[in-house]
């Protein structure tokens, strides 16, 4: 069975490794919070200007001045510290973060992303993410493995403009793990009761599967 | 004694503020924007402004103001979703503008306001953002070259505030004021709380004075939420 | 839970610090210097240093105490005066030294930390510091490129720091601390105070967590003042 | 009769004006905090991180962390702030400082000064003064007008190693207050008691002498 996006931040919070700063952009990448293993440490950072990043505040609790990257309503962890957007891009292009996590409309076998515009039609612009996948070694992209037609999100080329170039190091969809090396998607990973043909199926750019691909274990 | 910038309000604060101008305003989303500033600027019916914030408001609050009643003749913005009208006038050519990543937008105002004409940076090598820009290797990675920015106006919204403009602001409520601080020609701060010189901690200041011309204490702050986001205890 | 930085004490902090490697140290003259970080590597006897700081301490004391052990090949500095041994090493040629203008320097580490590669600043032009360095005009105004400074090892000497390695500094004992500490590959901090993660207030913090490695509470701090100037009461 | 430092300081000090933020070299610059207007209010920046500088401490409240870019122990003002260096060269090089006094070795009738080196003797280095030459519109040189030897400090050409190129706008000097425009020094005021003849003598650059060269007036 596919993953659902519950299932996909569960996968990729086996990717954080302890002592990790990490940014987690929008969307299913903010679930990835709610699963770190009780036995590593991990700080989040949000590029509006927090480090240490807690859970939402209790009702009635919320802070209008207390905000993620997302405008959601946010808490501060015990060590946690504010600063300006200057100092906060200053850790992401200083690559004091090891892990970004985010979410793409496009990935290519390049490891080029495309997630922030559809011209003519949609242009919310790219925030942060521009930033983030120019700076970041290790970027971890989260997304459905195709769009809501049923066509693949993972390609030869993008169609639509990039956020980056070259920059995607790793997968988790709703049907598979992969890296991205040697101008492929190399399969790591099957979501559970999903199989290597349908994840091929799914996957327009170049895949290298390789002998065994292991079923993944999420709890 | 030091230089007194206090001025008596909103009012007082935008004087000059004219048509065609280029002006920066704080504020990450709605946090920490000057609201007083902008719905005076409303009142003004000061237009053709070219507005530099890393956000665009929503429909009804914010740079949303502004934007209702098409004042805004471009945005400089990184992220502008969360607002009809902004893309209505933006998808029908009403609107200019121009999309910069956030990291670049925090850094191109720190630079204004810090005398660097302009720097390398990483983010948007390979895309549109790079388009006849200067590209150079460092380190065997591509960079390109951008400017920095400034403001007829830049327009911040502190926490608290002394009499000789130094500033503290609150949180995630910081973003990037103390960079529009840096980068205005004349810069407004308006503070939720004006305290006279000597009260606040010097060790804590986050904007020293000499980047604010104006100061005033605001009023009725609504302080939005955009996504009210909680648990339930227990 | 926050990350911790916690490590014993100065021997533990300077572990891995080899000859040959480059190191920023923070302070301006003898104020905000990491006392206890400078003692031990005079013990470790660690030698051809080249060492990133604005000054270079007094005969006696800071890098004073490094010099004195012919233990640093290079100095990266921008004001030097106040070290007759320094002068001397330096005008026979035992001694290399860059001389930087001390905002370009300041400005040089921010970027090394930053990533930053490089960026246009007026300071230098038509001196011999532009030696070889591409100009170019800004608004009718020559600037030169300067490049990032990075370092093995960053050491700096807060007041006040955490667990979680947020650091707070002193007054004036901040200055060239900050930037350094974002440009180190390691940086150590060195601190009066070393408190539980939670303690200090997250908007007050000068340095955050993410920059600093290693933190330690220093020994026996002197202090030492080079100028005492005073005024008599009455 | 010629001005001693505080002479000189006395006279710079008439040049401040009201809500100006304004930065003292080392040496007679420093004097200059003694000898401002009641009338006005100013704010002494420290390049080394302090805005709102006071006077000396009274003794016995030294503070090591306190001192000033002459390293001297200092106070803070009411409305003193603090920053780190970067902040600081932030400041001066974005031009929110509006005037700087510094000493000098040499200055040329273009308005280039040399300060920091002597080649093959002395090399102290430049500290912040090409950040502050190179960055302000306003910079007032305050020195002797004749070295010890008793030559001339106001050249046609610097001969040592120059700080910054055509930024001295004003000169104050033991003998006279200059302006630096059009490649010349133009004389001001004569110090109390010099004739126009001793300051000709005393410079060797290009000097406009107008038809009236008025006496400074100095408490």
């Amino acid at each position: 069975m596919a993953l659902d996006k519950v299932g996909i931040a569960k996968r990729i919070a086996q990717e954080l490794r302890d002592g990790w700063y990490v940014n987690l952009g929008i969307g299913i990448p903010t679930l990835v919070a709610n699963f770190v293993s009780e036995d590593i440490t991990v700080e989040f950072q949000s590029e509006n200007g927090i480090l240490g990043m807690g859970p939402f505040p209790f009702d009635g609790e919320e802070d209008a001045d207390l905000i993620n990257a997302g405008k959601q309503t946010v808490t501060l962890q015990p060590g946690a510290s504010i600063f300006d957007s200057a100092t906060s891009f200053a850790m992401i292009r200083g690559q004091h973060v090891q892990l970004t996590v985010l979410g793409a409309m496009e990935v290519s076998q390049n490891g080029d992303i495309a997630n922030w515009k559809i011209p003519g039609r949609m242009v919310k612009g790219m925030g942060g993410a521009m930033d983030l996948v120019a700076s970041a070694e290790n970027i971890i992209v989260a997304m459905m493995h195709t769009n809501k037609k049923g066509e693949s999100k993972l390609l030869a080329d993008c169609s639509l403009p990039l956020t980056g170039v070259a920059c995607v190091t790793r997968i988790i969809t709703n049907l598979a793990a992969l890296e991205i090396k040697d101008r492929a998607f190399h399969l790591l990973e099957r979501a559970p009761g999903v199989s290597v043909e349908e994840i091929k199926a799914a996957t327009e750019g170049k895949l290298i599967i390789p002998d065994n691909v292991p079923e993944m274990k999420i709890d | 004694m030091a230089i007194n910038k206090v001025v008596a309000n909103a009012q007082e604060a935008t004087k000059g503020v004219e048509n065609g101008m280029t002006l920066m305003l704080g504020g990450f989303g709605l946090c920490g924007i000057p609201e007083n500033c902008i719905s005076e600027m409303v009142k003004m019916n000061v237009n053709d402004l070219t507005c530099i914030s890393n956000n665009a408001g929503v429909d009804d609050f914010g740079l949303g103001l502004l934007l209702q009643k098409k004042q805004i003749k471009k945005m400089i913005s990184s992220y502008v979703g969360e607002n009809d009208e902004f893309e209505r006038q933006m998808l029908s050519g009403e609107l200019e503008v121009d999309l910069i990543p956030q990291g670049s937008l925090a850094e191109r105002c720190r630079a204004g306001g810090a005398g660097i004409p302009a720097f390398f940076t990483p983010a948007g090598y390979g895309t549109e953002v790079a388009e006849g820009k200067e590209v150079r290797e460092f380190n065997g990675k591509p960079h390109i070259l951008e400017h920095a920015l400034t403001a007829d106006f830049a327009i911040v919204k502190a926490w608290k505030g002394d009499t000789a403009g130094n500033l503290i602001f609150k949180a995630a409520a910081r973003n990037f004021n103390p960079m529009m601080a840096m980068a205005g020609k004349i810069t407004i701060a308006e503070v939720e709380e004006l305290v006279p010189e000597g009260t606040l901690d010097p060790n804590t200041i986050h904007t020293p004075g000499i980047f604010v011309q104006r100061i005033f204490q605001g009023v009725d702050y609504e302080k939005r939420i955009e996504q009210r986001t909680v648990r339930q205890k227990g």
